[in-house]
Parts: structure tokens; C-alpha cells; sequence
């Protein structure tokens, strides 16, 4: 169990992915990005709690729904948000966008567009680590989709095999775009199918981030010991549309949505809190305060920052090292 | 055949495509509609939208995210005897289920002696563009052309995509059908009833003496802007809009450039191997002694699709980059 | 259960199919074939047992050790051999060899020397069965290394959701090519996975042709009900070794050779038959003659028959219809 | 670089390969080999064997078949500081790790804003022989050409395979490289020690002044017969062997060709699309008024290739074949 300074931290961080997420929507309502946003209003402790149980040589994968991710694995805001607005100073240098970056400053592999792809990618990561010994795990974000990508299958079927230490944290927010688990899959856990693997899954309430956090500690001491891959089920839900264009009621009951957002993650963690005498709902103002302010910042700096040049980067294309 | 004498409708190419289905769902019940998100939710691009209530859930299916199997199971269906249209949701996802749709629906036929045909059709859209990405916003048309026993279809107008659609999902063969991103809202007249263009047949969109310029799919409206600048500029463009990439209409092609005596292409995929190659090198085999001058190519710069627009526009061939190229060849 | 005469035809196609593996193996030693072959000796109870079981309407897909379930199915024997020798007159003219082929007059939907590649097939020759309401199930034979495709995975999930009329049947014949199960996956059974699909899995001696036959039928009825896919795997062993010029013990015991040898699917069928005074030694001597000269006589046509023409057969690639 | 004055010792390409992986193994640790039967086995082609031996499990692993995550870890490792090389059994299953090879590791460097890179090599076989047919004896090594981000390399010596293959290992980016079926058992003197090859530099292998051919892999020695028939004949072929397919050294090419005016592209592979066509249209772009005749093109059918012999002898391009079309165009 964290302390309580460690949960408020924990709590600042939703508070800050959140601020960020709603931003993003702004700026994309404002015509001030390329493409879209993936919203991940609503699955913010999954982000939060993982991420507080990791040592800062740990690494993370992560996939289309990625900026919470990024933010709480401790990304540069500033590079963030200008990747995301397509701007030279982002950190693919505007070349990939939301979905499209990586950064091993601060343990981030990388995301891209394709469900499942990068998660071989952390489960490579992880193997390096166990060849190499260097002690570091790997985390492998991903949404209920992804779960059934072949190569999602022949991934976790080779971390089992050679107890690697990747945690696989599959985001279930019950739909893949518009089609629903119950219209993707016939099992009722997707944790279910790590048996298969020949290791241990697990199916918990996404949305609670101290349990996100116990859990993910738990997965990560066995991991660091050798004891092999766990897959974390995080039952969850998008507060918002698949993408920023989408109002994600064509395919979703209003009370549905309506009765996950009684489930409020930030809430939850907030309620403990002030139960807890911990937090007082000044501290909680303050915090968000300070959290939305620092986007407004970040954002004003990143919508005046340029854009990238136009021209055609062959020479970029291969590393020279 | 063509659109002789049919009444004609005005709408977009996505709702030519949507017409065609319907049109030969209703018509051949082996004809059968599978995907993600085409059901419920009638298509990323809106263009299954209504086929679930028309047709229910048995022949109208969202798919969980399994390319592979998406292609794998159609091409099951239709060595059963059925006529499956999947959808891919972008062409970047091709290379996900690339072995069952090259290295076996494609190769199927022959290798079983002729006993069994594959009559699949797998529709996806292709197009760079800002936002897209790299992962979400490729030009692979021209990529697949070397696989045998694949044919593919590039769709320019609303009537071509209805007459090319229906041609693809009566042929016993797989079809690989490329849909342009930014044409899917693009109107125009597309001929009632049954109507169909072959597969393997251009189309030439504008008469000329002097360049052919052969390309498909969007850059053919791109193309046309040069055309109509240059003919301003007392230059007469040929248009080719290859409709089809597999087979090539090599005919066509070529009957253009023996009468220019000057050829070009343009496509929005990368420029090396693939299609543009292709049709330079059958171009300077076949017309070498007539040509005035070397086939030009323009296309993308060999990069990954970017994200920001800045990048995008310096990737993808536009109508200045295409004139002056077709300024220098002409020598003018 | 099998009346005594239908279990004397299963034995008689078992002998069937080990003669026509025999055959091969002559035939690839004296450089009689191109390529090389892939023994089916010792598997024989499964192919026999399985399409027993099967209506003549039945489908079923197969992979590259799959000239026993040819045989089990009723191909044309003189086809068959001409086509693994690459003769004009075998069932793809010469084009496929042993590996691919495919002929819907007796229910082979074909097999393709890529592992897995034929499970979406089969899934989806029952997809048309379910959508046309035609009645038929189809059977996806394919080895235990086939089941880390990741298309295999894919296909499974879709069959669990739709419930589709097919039967998985895994032969796990504890290796594939030189790497045992324990080094390519890290689950007991490979049936477990079937759970992971939401439909059930088996794992059965895979020697024992009655029981093949008896779980085959109820998977089968159970398929037709509208009861969706089950995954049989059958545990079983390949005598030879992975292709022709394998001697399959640089990667496996010896002894563990013998043992299973000491398992022998025919005999075992046949000391039972014996058992029950359903079957005499004289009965069987005279059923193994038969299938060995049904072979000489069918091989000595086929080495005689013609080569394809040196063509390039450009025409042919595309269906006309 | 170039082997000069350094020791060499006979060797068939596959020890060649295998020395390559041994030598730099020991000298890095960051360098493992997985695949299918790599380790105890030592490799479906036995170039892997002794490393397991030599190195223990934990650089040396046997894989489950699952050809995707294979590359895709290997890419994952690759981010994280090690430098894979992973074996895919035949180039046939290329199309499996596909979405994992172009798509993601070859784009990962550009789309990160150069911030990662991925250090990986993907040795495959390739080749079209009689009893592989059409799952197992593609070439598609041509097919692969147009995807930004990938090096791909094709050694038809035992020098060039330690050579190129060590520049593989070395080099920051994902390389594909082709080893010929027929090839493997081909002897020749391998330097020793640290020996490299540039990846993008082609060779020279016979000089002449009549006709150049382009070609790589064992069409190489075919068309050194062919060279030879021809010498008698009292014709010149300069023979280009690419070793690398990407990035093309159209240096080498255009020097050659300029140098003989006359031009033919030979491979094993499609001549449709690919690398073929792109040769024709690199060598027409720049040098078309020098040239005496069209660039002319001999390649496989476009069949998928069969398993029977004789099919294979009509598909595959054969010394006769080359020689009269060499002929042909010389207008002897
Ligand atoms: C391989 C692949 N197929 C299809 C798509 C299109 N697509 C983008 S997101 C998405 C749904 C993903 O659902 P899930 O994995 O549950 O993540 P979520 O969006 O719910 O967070 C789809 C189908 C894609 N990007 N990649
Ligand atoms: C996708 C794929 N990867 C690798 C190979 C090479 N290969 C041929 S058979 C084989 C082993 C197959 O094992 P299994 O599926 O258990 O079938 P078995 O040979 O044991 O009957 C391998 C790796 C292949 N043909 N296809
Ligand atoms: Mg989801
Ligand atoms: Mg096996």
C-alpha cells in the first residue's frame, strides 16, 4: 500500500492526465491539431496506478490511446502536446503525431496506430532485459481489441515460455471502437486466456487505482524475480467517443455511459482520501487548479511553437549512428 | 458493359459502393459482408451503413480485430461457395493478412490445378494525408502488383467504383479493392441497375497530343488540375486513369504513349518498384524508339507516411510539382 | 460406438494410410519425387478415427503432413501419389506436390505447407455452412506447433463468437520439426486454450482410433446442434522423422521412439477387434496384403504416368468460370 | 572494408554465415539468434550450428512458430539495447511478420523523431526449385523494395555473406537479408577477421564492354554462364551483382551501363513491379540517350511457383533463355 503522500501523488497525476486529455479535445474542437484524439477520460488509474508501481528504469509500451500513458509515465508535457498538434518541437519532431512516438529518456518504447503491434515490442524489450539481466520490466498497454491480434497471441505465448518480465495491463473498456466485447470475444474474462500461456491473469476494477497499484507491484516483485509474465485485466470505460469526432452513443446506451461516470476514478481515489483524513477538498482544488493551469501554459506555449518545414526528410529515414 | 444509354444518379463514391452492395446482396445470396465496425455502425467510412438492418446479422458481421482471420475466413467462405466483400478498415493493414490473401487466396486456383477458385473481395482505403500518420495513412496500392493471381481495382469516379465493385464481386478471383481516402465524398453521375466496368480496363479522362500522364485514383483529380493549367499553356495533356492495377491495361497505355510520343506517371505511393516502375519500364520496353524522351515519374518521397500537414504536403506529388515536371519533359 | 464391420473399415483405411505413407517413402528414397515427404506413421488412428466419424458432406482442411487424412478422407489414390510425385496427372497437375492441393469432390478444402494457414479456412467453410444453413461442418486438422500462429488464434476466437459448425483437431505429436512441446509452449495442454475461445477442449489419446472416432462424433453432433467449435487434441507421435531426410533422433530419444512405437495405433485396433472375435490374424493379414498391393499397383502407374509439359502455365492463374 | 591482403580461407556460404555469426557473437555481447530450430538443431539449413553450444540458451533460442512476434521482439529487444538476429525459415513466410517489419521496426526510426532506433537483421532463404512449390520457394526478395526504412541485402559469394552479413549486424537499422537456396553448399575464399562489406555497394563481377546485366544472387552464376557462351561468341557482358537491393547502388549501375550502352535486368524473382522494374526505370530515367535499345528484363513467369520440376525449368529464367535474349537485344 502506498503512503499517503505517494496516493496524493498518484491522485495529482490522474488529475494531470485528465487535464491533459481535455485539452487535447479542446484543441481538437478548435481545429488546432491534424487528425484526431483517442480520449482516455475515465480509465485514468489505470495509467496512474501502474505507472506509481514502477522503478525508473522500467519501461512501458503503449498504443492509440496513449497520451494518459505517456503523461503519467512522465513525459515532457510541452513535447507531448506539441507531437499530438503535429509541431516541430513535439517529440517525433511532428512526424508521428499522438500515436506515433517514443522515448527511452523516461522508459517509453513507443506507440503506434495498429492495435497489438507494440506488444511485442515491450515482451522484446523485456526478453533483452532478461538476456542482458539488467533488471528492468516491461509494461505492455493495451486495449481489449488487441486481444485478439495473432500477434498479440504468439507474444504472450513466448513471454510465458521463457518467464519474461513484461506485465501485459489490458485496458478493457468493454468496446473496441463500436463493437462490443460480447460481439468480440466468447470468453467472459479476457484474463482467462493468460492461462493458455501458462501464467497467471487476472481480472480487477480498472478504476480503483490503489488496487491498479497493489496489483501491478505484486505482478512486477514476480516479475523482477523471474517469475514470469502476469496479465492485469483492468475493467474500465472511455468516458468519451472512440475518437474526438465521435460522440460514442451510436453504438453505447447514454445510461451506460452515464453509470461509468458515477464510477469515476479520480473521484474514488479523492473520496478515500478525504475519508482517510488525508485530503481535504481544498488540497483537491488546489491540486486541479495547478494541474489545468499548467496545461493552459504548456498549451499556449505549443500553439505558438512552429510548425515543421516542408520538406520531405529521405535523409531521416535511416539512423546513421 | 459501360454506361451506355443507363440512367444515371448523382451521389458520392461512398454511396456508390453502398448502392452496389445493397444492389448485389439483394441480387446473389452468396454475398455476404464482414468486418470491424461494419455492422452496427454501417463502416468507418459509413459505407456498409444500413446493409445489417437490410440483410441482418448473418450476412452483415463486425469482426474482432483479426485481420488475418477477417481474410483467412473469407477465403474459407468462399472456397464454400460464397461471395464475401470484407472490409479492411486502411490499407496499412494489409501486411497483417498479406500471407492469406497473397500466398494462398491469390495462388489457390492455380495451385490446386484449377479445382477451386477464391471469389473474395477485400476492400480498404489508401490515402496520405494530415493526421493519418504512419500507420494510418499509407500508399500500398502499388505494392501488391508483384504477388500473381491478385487482382486489384483503384476506383476514381462513383461510377467506376459501382461498376468495378460489381465486376470484383462476380469475378472468381480475389480482388484487392484500394478506395481513396479524400474520394469517398466526391459526387458524381453512377448509371442505375446493373451496371459493370471490366477489370483491366483504363479509362482516358482527357484527350491529348502532346504528354500522357498515367495515374489512378485521387491523383487523377490532381492530375486533371495540371491538365487543364497546362492546357491554358497550350500543352494537351492525356489523361490515363488506370482503374485497374492488376491486370494493367497495357493496351490502352500504350496506344496513348505511341500518339504523345511522352509519358509520365504519377501515383501517390512511393515512386520505387511497384506500379510506377512497372508502368515505366513496360512503357520504355514497348515504346522505346518513339519515345522523345525518358518515362517520368512522380510520387511519394520515399518516407513513412508523416503526421503534420507541412510534412504530408512535401510528401505527396502536388499539381505544382507534377507541372513543372511536365514543364521540363515537354521541354517547354 | 462403431459396429464391428465399420471398425474393421477404420482399420482397413488406417492400413490404408500407413501402406501410401510406406509408398512414399520408397518412392522419395529412390528419388522417385521432388521435394521430400512428411511421414504420417504412427498418427494413423487420428485421420482414420476423425473422418469415420464424418457425413459425406463433410469438409476438412489439412496442413503438410496431410496425405494420411487424404487417404482417411477417400482421395483418388493414383491422384494423390501422381501429385506428390509432381506428375501431369496428379490433383493440381503437378503444381502443388504433396503439400498443396485441394478438391471439393470429396470434401478437401485443401492444405498448404505454411503452419496454421488452412485453420481460417476451415473455420470459414463453416462460416458458409452456418450463413447458407447447408448443414456440413468442417474439420481443421493441424499440428501443435500450428497453434502459436497468430491466425490460428484469430480464427478460434471467431469460431467461439459465431459458434461456427467446426472441429480443431490438434495433433500433437509433441514436436514440432526439432523443438519439443516444453520448448514452444508453457501450458500442459494445448486444449486449455480452447476456454480461452469460450468452447471446450479435449486432450485424447490420439492412438486410439475408437476414441477419436466416438469424441469426433460428438463434437460433430454437437456442431451441427448449433452447439459451435471443439478443439480435440490428440496426443499422438510421428514415427519417422520431421521430412524424408530426417532421421528424427538428432532431437528426440530413442527410446521414446520405441515407446511409442510400442503404441501402435493399428495394432492396438486390431488386437482389440481380435479381442472380439471380430477379427482373425488371417482377416487382417489379408486386409494389410490387399492395401499393399492396391499401392504397388497404383505407384507403378504412377511412376510411368507423364511429367507436366515445361510451360509456364501463365493462363491458368486467374479463374475464368 | 574490401578484403585487401587479408587472409582467406575456403569456405561454403553457410560457414560463412555461421563464422559471421560466431565471430561477432563473441565479440558483442549484444548480438543473439532466435528462430525456429536455430538452436538445438542448429538451423532448418544448419547455419546456426554450434552456437547454442558455444553461447548457451540464453543467446541462442528456439522459437514456437510464430514468425510475427518472432521479428516483433526481436524489434522490441533491438529498442532495448541489443542487436537480434533472427532466422525466418523461407522467404514465403516474409508476408507473417510483415505489418512487424515495415510497418513498425523499419518506420520506428523516422516516426520517432530519429529518437530510437532498431538494430535488427532478418536472415531468410529464398529461391524457386523443384519440389518447394508455392508455400515454400518464393522469391519476393524484389517485393520489399518499396517500403522506406528497410536495407536489404542478397550475397551471392561466401565473401559477401560474412561481409554483408556483418554489416548488417552493425548497422542501426532494420536489414533483410536473402540467402539463396542453392547457394548455401557454393564454396569460395572467405577473408578472416573483422571483414565488411558496405551494404548499398554493388560489384563488379565480370567486365566487358557489349552488354551490361544486372542481377544478384545465384542468377549470378547462371549469368556468368551465359557471360561466358557469350564471350565465345565474341560478346562482352559487364555483370552488376546489386548484393544490396536497398538502397541500390545505381552508381555501379549507371556507370556500367553507360559504359556499354546496352542494358538487361536478370532475376530469379517477378520481372512485375519490384526490384526488376525499378532497375529498368532507374537506368531509362538517367541514361535514355545513351542507350542503343530498351533496357530488356528477364525474370520468373507470373506464376506462383510450382512444385513439379519441368514447371519450375519454364518458370525460372534459364541460361538459354538469357543467352538469346542477351542476343536478341545486341541485334546479333
Ligand atoms: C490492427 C488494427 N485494426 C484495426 C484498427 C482500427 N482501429 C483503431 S482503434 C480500434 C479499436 C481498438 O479497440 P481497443 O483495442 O479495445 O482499444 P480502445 O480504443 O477501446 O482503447 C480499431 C478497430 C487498427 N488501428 N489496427
Ligand atoms: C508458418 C510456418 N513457419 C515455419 C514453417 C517451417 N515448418 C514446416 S513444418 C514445421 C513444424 C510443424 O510442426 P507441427 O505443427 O507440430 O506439425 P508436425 O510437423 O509435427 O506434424 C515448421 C516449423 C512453416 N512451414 N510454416
Ligand atoms: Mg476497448
Ligand atoms: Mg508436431
Amino acid at each position: 500500500m502506498l503512503d499517503p503522500i505517494q496516493r496524493k501523488e498518484m491522485l495529482r497525476t490522474m488529475i494531470k492526465v485528465r487535464a491533459f486529455e481535455e485539452k487535447l479535445t479542446d484543441l481538437y474542437q478548435n481545429k488546432a491539431m491534424f487528425g484526431s484524439t483517442h480520449s482516455y477520460r475515465g480509465q485514468e488509474a489505470i495509467a496512474a496506478g501502474v505507472c506509481a508501481a514502477l522503478a525508473p528504469g522500467d519501461l512501458i509500451a503503449s498504443y492509440h490511446r496513449g497520451t494518459g500513458h505517456l503523461v503519467a509515465k512522465g513525459a515532457d508535457l510541452y513535447k507531448l502536446l506539441c507531437e499530438c498538434m503535429g509541431r516541430a518541437d513535439g517529440y517525433s519532431k511532428g512526424r508521428g503525431g499522438k500515436m506515433h512516438m517514443g522515448d527511452l529518456s523516461f522508459g517509453f518504447l513507443g506507440n503506434t496506430g495498429t492495435v497489438g503491434a507494440t506488444v511485442p515490442f515491450a515482451t522484446g524489450a523485456a526478453l533483452a532485459a532478461q538476456i542482458r539481466g539488467s533488471g528492468e520490466i516491461a509494461i505492455s498497454f493495451m486495449g481489449d481489441g488487441a486481444m485478439n491480434q495473432g500477434v498479440v497471441h504468439e507474444s504472450m505465448n513466448m513471454a510465458g515460455l521463457w518467464k519474461l518480465p513484461v506485465i501485459y495491463v489490458v485496458e478493457n473498456n468493454l468496446y473496441a471502437m463500436t463493437v462490443s466485447l460480447e460481439k468480440s470475444v466468447a470468453v467472459k474474462h479476457l484474463a482467462e486466456r493468460a492461462a493458455g500461456y501458462g501464467f497467471e491473469g487476472k481480472t480487477i476494477d480498472g478504476n480503483d487505482a490503489d488496487l491498479v497499484y497493489e496489483e501491478t507491484s505484486k505482478a512486477a516483485d514476480k516479475a523482477r524475480r523471474g517469475g514470469g509474465p502476469t496479465l492485469l485485466e483492468c475493467l474500465t470505460y472511455r468516458w468519451d467517443g472512440h475518437f474526438g469526432g465521435d460522440p460514442g452513443t451510436a453504438y453505447r446506451k447514454r445510461e451506460e455511459i452515464e453509470q461509468w461516470k458515477g464510477r469515476d476514478p479520480i473521484r474514488r481515489l479523492k473520496e478515500k482520501l478525504i475519508a482517510g483524513n488525508e485530503l481535504t477538498e481544498a488540497d483537491f482544488d488546489k491540486m486541479s487548479k495547478a494541474a489545468y493551469a499548467e496545461l493552459e501554459e504548456v498549451a499556449s506555449k505549443a500553439v505558438a511553437s512552429p510548425l515543421p518545414a516542408a520538406k520531405a526528410e529521405v535523409d531521416d529515414v535511416f539512423a546513421r549512428e | 458493359m459501360e454506361a451506355s444509354g443507363q440512367n444515371t444518379k448523382e451521389m458520392r463514391l461512398q454511396e456508390a459502393l453502398r448502392e452496389t452492395l445493397r444492389y448485389e446482396m439483394a441480387r446473389d445470396p452468396r454475398v455476404f459482408v464482414m468486418g470491424e465496425d461494419v455492422a452496427l455502425f454501417g463502416g468507418a467510412y459509413g459505407v456498409t451503413r444500413g446493409l445489417l438492418q437490410e440483410f441482418g446479422e448473418g450476412r452483415v458481421r463486425d469482426t474482432p480485430i483479426s485481420e488475418a482471420a477477417i481474410v483467412g475466413l473469407a477465403a474459407g467462405a468462399a472456397i464454400n461457395g460464397l461471395r464475401p466483400v470484407v472490409e479492411i478498415q486502411f490499407c496499412d493493414l494489409l501486411p497483417l493478412c498479406m500471407d492469406q490473401l497473397v500466398t494462398h487466396a491469390a495462388r489457390y486456383h492455380y495451385m490446386t490445378g484449377g479445382r477451386i477458385s477464391v471469389p473474395l473481395v477485400v476492400r480498404n482505403k489508401y490515402g496520405t494525408r494530415p493526421g493519418g500518420g504512419p500507420s494510418h495513412s499509407s500508399c500500398n496500392h502499388g505494392a501488391f502488383i508483384p504477388f500473381p493471381g491478385l487482382k486489384i481495382i483503384a476506383p476514381t469516379t462513383p461510377a467506376d467504383a459501382k461498376g468495378l465493385l460489381l465486376s470484383a464481386i462476380r469475378d472468381p478471383n480475389p480482388v484487392l479493392c484500394f478506395e481513396g481516402h479524400l474520394l469517398y465524398g466526391v459526387k458524381g453521375p453512377v448509371p442505375e441497375g446493373d451496371y459493370t466496368v471490366p477489370i483491366g480496363k483504363a479509362a482516358i479522362r482527357r484527350p491529348g497530343k502532346d504528354l500522357t500522364i498515367v495515374t489512378c485514383g485521387g491523383m487523377v483529380l490532381t492530375v486533371d488540375q495540371v491538365a487543364q493549367k497546362l492546357g491554358e499553356k497550350g500543352v494537351a495533356v492525356e489523361i490515363v486513369d488506370l482503374r485497374s492495377l492488376a491486370p494493367l491495361d497495357t493496351e490502352t497505355i500504350l496506344a496513348s504513349v505511341a500518339k504523345t510520343k511522352r509519358a509520365m506517371i504519377v501515383d501517390e505511393g512511393p515512386v520505387i518498384g511497384g506500379l510506377v516502375a512497372e508502368l515505366v519500364a513496360v512503357i520504355q520496353e514497348h515504346l522505346f524508339s518513339d519515345l522523345k524522351g525518358p518515362v517520368a515519374r512522380v510520387g511519394a518521397a520515399p518516407i513513412p507516411p508523416p503526421h503534420s500537414g507541412p510534412l504530408v504536403d512535401a510528401m505527396i506529388p502536388s499539381v505544382e510539382r507534377i507541372e513543372a515536371e511536365a514543364l521540363r519533359i515537354i521541354g517547354a
